[in-house]
């Protein structure tokens, strides 16, 4: 049992509210656009785009207007356009209300490593330093544990951070997990997931 | 005074030197500037610090100079798409310097509106900030960023009239202005050269007084990631 | 969610109270909120610290909020055009922070870029730069100044869509996208609101994301130096 | 003999080279742009405008198109308008070739006072504390000496400072002063002005 990506994205679509500028990661996170409803959310694409819209349709793609994972996207009628500076502006700036992001490991005190494997080959970290350091609200969409069954909800990160104490809430496969003063509370188990299950699973402390 | 010229390489003529450190304009492939960054191929310029967001793709953008072994450092926030890249930096070739996204782009706007130096809480507490002054603004904690201040930027516009007035198209403005502002000169190229006057003075993203020189050509316009979605019930 | 409110007094409401900071747009009388100003009047909340390039003139703008005595403090880089602000504060009943205008709009520009300081030439060995910290860059100093972080941005736009996407007319932007963007809550009043859709997103200035409430209203747009050359021959 | 206002404007007109971007301050400098000749010269005002046209005809005046010192203006067909933190990022960052403006005292050293007296009334420095810091070349277009006869070309200002080292040329109804590194160098005598006079009337050290 537990949630698929469809429903946990569609779990952290619920987090939003109207009227919201939101920034959406890649992976897991730029599927919860298709669970918003009817809720007036603006999407920001980071690299300086407010009202992101659908991937275009065949033969329309225009090489001038991709995402931040330089996918070619649309625009909507609410569109505007700025430059990277701006963008970030808005970001550090504390205007984006809410993030939604993939993370390799979260921290029980809201630490969030999702940029770097040292050994391994080293890509950047992008917006995602700026991100989590200015929106309003850090949403973690991930696994709950890695592929070799080990837990990505940690006491303390291993790997180097993308942001100290910045993460909010965690959305994983087996659940819901806010940050609280001395660790994290469980706001809601995935379907079919017991709290046990969800403890077993979860190195951080659960208070 | 004139600031067109024929092409890149006249446009480029005498600004070029090996060890000098230019700006360059761009999101990925989107918003770059492929023909000068084709003639500074040509000119054979080497040991170049490039602060551009990404480094192109194998072969295409600064991809290019990566090939020919012109860049020795790279201020940038993502690498990934480019093994060419990896290869010369694993190998000690090619020194990186990671910028957040958003600090990169503001260090280049800070050094062209004269700011040597602005706080920010982005990477504080990471690797970013090892070495980096720190600073308690109202109970929290920030670090001191430089601003950029190139020997010559590099960018791409959609339409410039013959002053330089500017206008992007889209998401390719992205770097293209805060890179514009940070050099000591700066090179444009557009798709096109449009008379003074028939810009709306209301609507130019960029003002004339940063553009020094200007180029119009062809750009191939390369898209990196090609999305799309079907026609329902077609 | 909705941002349009009938009039200046319901979008205010609930914004006010006594001892905020409010930053405003505008520069001397051209591009400023009036219909605001006056509905700050009215709403008799006192105390207050203003950021302002100007403060208006004697009953216009700014101004009527220093004849009834709301305003304890001016950040200001100008305030030469208004007898009673002079009155006000050599009498010590108001306060003035000079700020160089560029110092000004950059603090405004930073607080709503999540900025809290940044360094600056200007001012530097002169009154501006006492008690301020002080730190040289490559052999020449700088002093900082901070962002600003306001309780409420009042500012003029000339059309904005219902979504706050907003385009400023001529010289009337000034500091209007600044102060709307330092503010915790922005309200904007313009000439027109249009239907979504019927702004270029390419040329929009501020996008509705720094726009919490906006209201479209008649503008008296008073000149302040009205100056004019004859036409030759005529 | 000596100059008058306008031969004062016309012989700043001559320190202004093709392309460039100028900043021209009240009073005796508004006067310089009807000396600009060909000189393809783009004047800004730190309001937020490039390429300032001439005053309106009687009847076009635009509430929404003014300059710094608030006269309503026209504009040109190389005009674009943009925000004040822009048009002060392009003052500080050295965008502006030249800033033309008026003083109340000069020191041999550049420093210049031009905002204000203390004990009288207090304007404020508008925008010329960022201009002075930050443009290319300050020059100073002003009377040599106060209505009273005494210098305006001082050893040390008394009156507080607008920026410390700033102004690089002095342009008087006496003459033309270049600050350089031990005090002022003459540059041009006016018309009927003997090297006596100008010496006299400076009390600043002419190197």
């Amino acid at each position: 049992m537990a949630w698929d990506r469809n429903q946990m994205a569609a779990r952290a679509a619920q987090e939003l509210e109207d009227g919201m500028y939101v920034n959406l990661g890649i992976g897991i996170p730029t599927l919860v656009a298709n669970y918003v409803g009817d809720k007036d959310i603006t999407l920001q694409s980071e690299n300086g785009m407010l009202g992101m819209g659908p991937f275009p349709f065949e033969g329309e793609e225009d090489p001038d207007l991709i995402n931040a994972g330089k996918q070619t996207i649309t625009e909507l009628s609410r569109t505007s356009y700025f430059d990277s500076a701006t963008s970030f502006g808005m970001i550090r700036g504390g205007k984006i209300a809410a993030a939604i992001l993939g993370a390799m490991e979260v921290a029980e005190n809201g630490d969030l490593a999702n940029w770097m494997i040292p050994g391994k080959l080293v890509k950047g970290m992008g917006g995602a330093m700026d991100l989590v350091a200015g929106v309003g609200r850090v949403i973690v969409v991930m696994d709950h544990t890695n592929k070799h069954g080990a837990s990505k909800v940690l006491k303390e990160c291993t790997l180097p951070l993308t942001g100290k104490g910045v993460v909010d809430l965690i959305i994983t496969n087996l659940g819901v997990l806010e940050v609280v003063e001395d660790g994290l509370k469980i706001v809601e188990l995935a379907d079919g997931v017991s709290e046990e299950e969800l403890r077993g699973a979860t190195e951080a402390a659960i208070v | 005074m004139k600031k067109i010229y024929p092409d890149a390489a006249s446009a480029l003529d005498g600004l070029l030197h090996d060890g000098m450190q230019i700006a360059a304009g761009g999101f990925g492939l989107c918003g770059i500037p492929e023909l000068l960054i084709d003639a500074i191929v040509e000119s054979g310029v080497k040991d170049l610090t490039i602060a551009s967001n990404n480094c192109g793709v194998d072969g295409f953008g600064l991809g290019k100079l990566l090939d020919t072994h012109q860049i020795s450092k790279m201020m940038s926030s993502y690498v990934g798409e480019n093994d060419e890249f990896m290869r010369q930096y694993l190998s000690g070739e090619l020194e990186i310097e990671f910028n957040p996204q958003g600090t990169l782009a503001e260090r280049m706007r800070a050094g062209g509106a004269g700011i040597p130096g602005f706080y920010t809480k982005t990477g504080v507490g990471t690797v970013i900030a090892e070495g980096k002054e720190h600073k308690d603004f109202d109970g929290e904690t920030y670090i001191m960023e430089e601003g950029i201040f190139a020997d010559l930027s590099i960018v791409k516009a959609w339409k410039a009239d013959e002053t330089g007035n500017a206008v992007f198209r889209k998401t390719a403005r992205n770097f293209n202005p805060p890179a514009a502002m940070c050099g000591k000169v700066c090179v444009m190229e557009v798709e096109e050269i449009v008379p003074k006057g028939s810009l709306d003075p209301d609507l130019i993203h960029l003002p004339g007084i940063y553009v020094h020189r200007l180029i119009q050509g062809e750009h191939e316009k390369r898209i990196e990631q090609r999305t799309v979605r079907q026609k329902e019930g077609a």
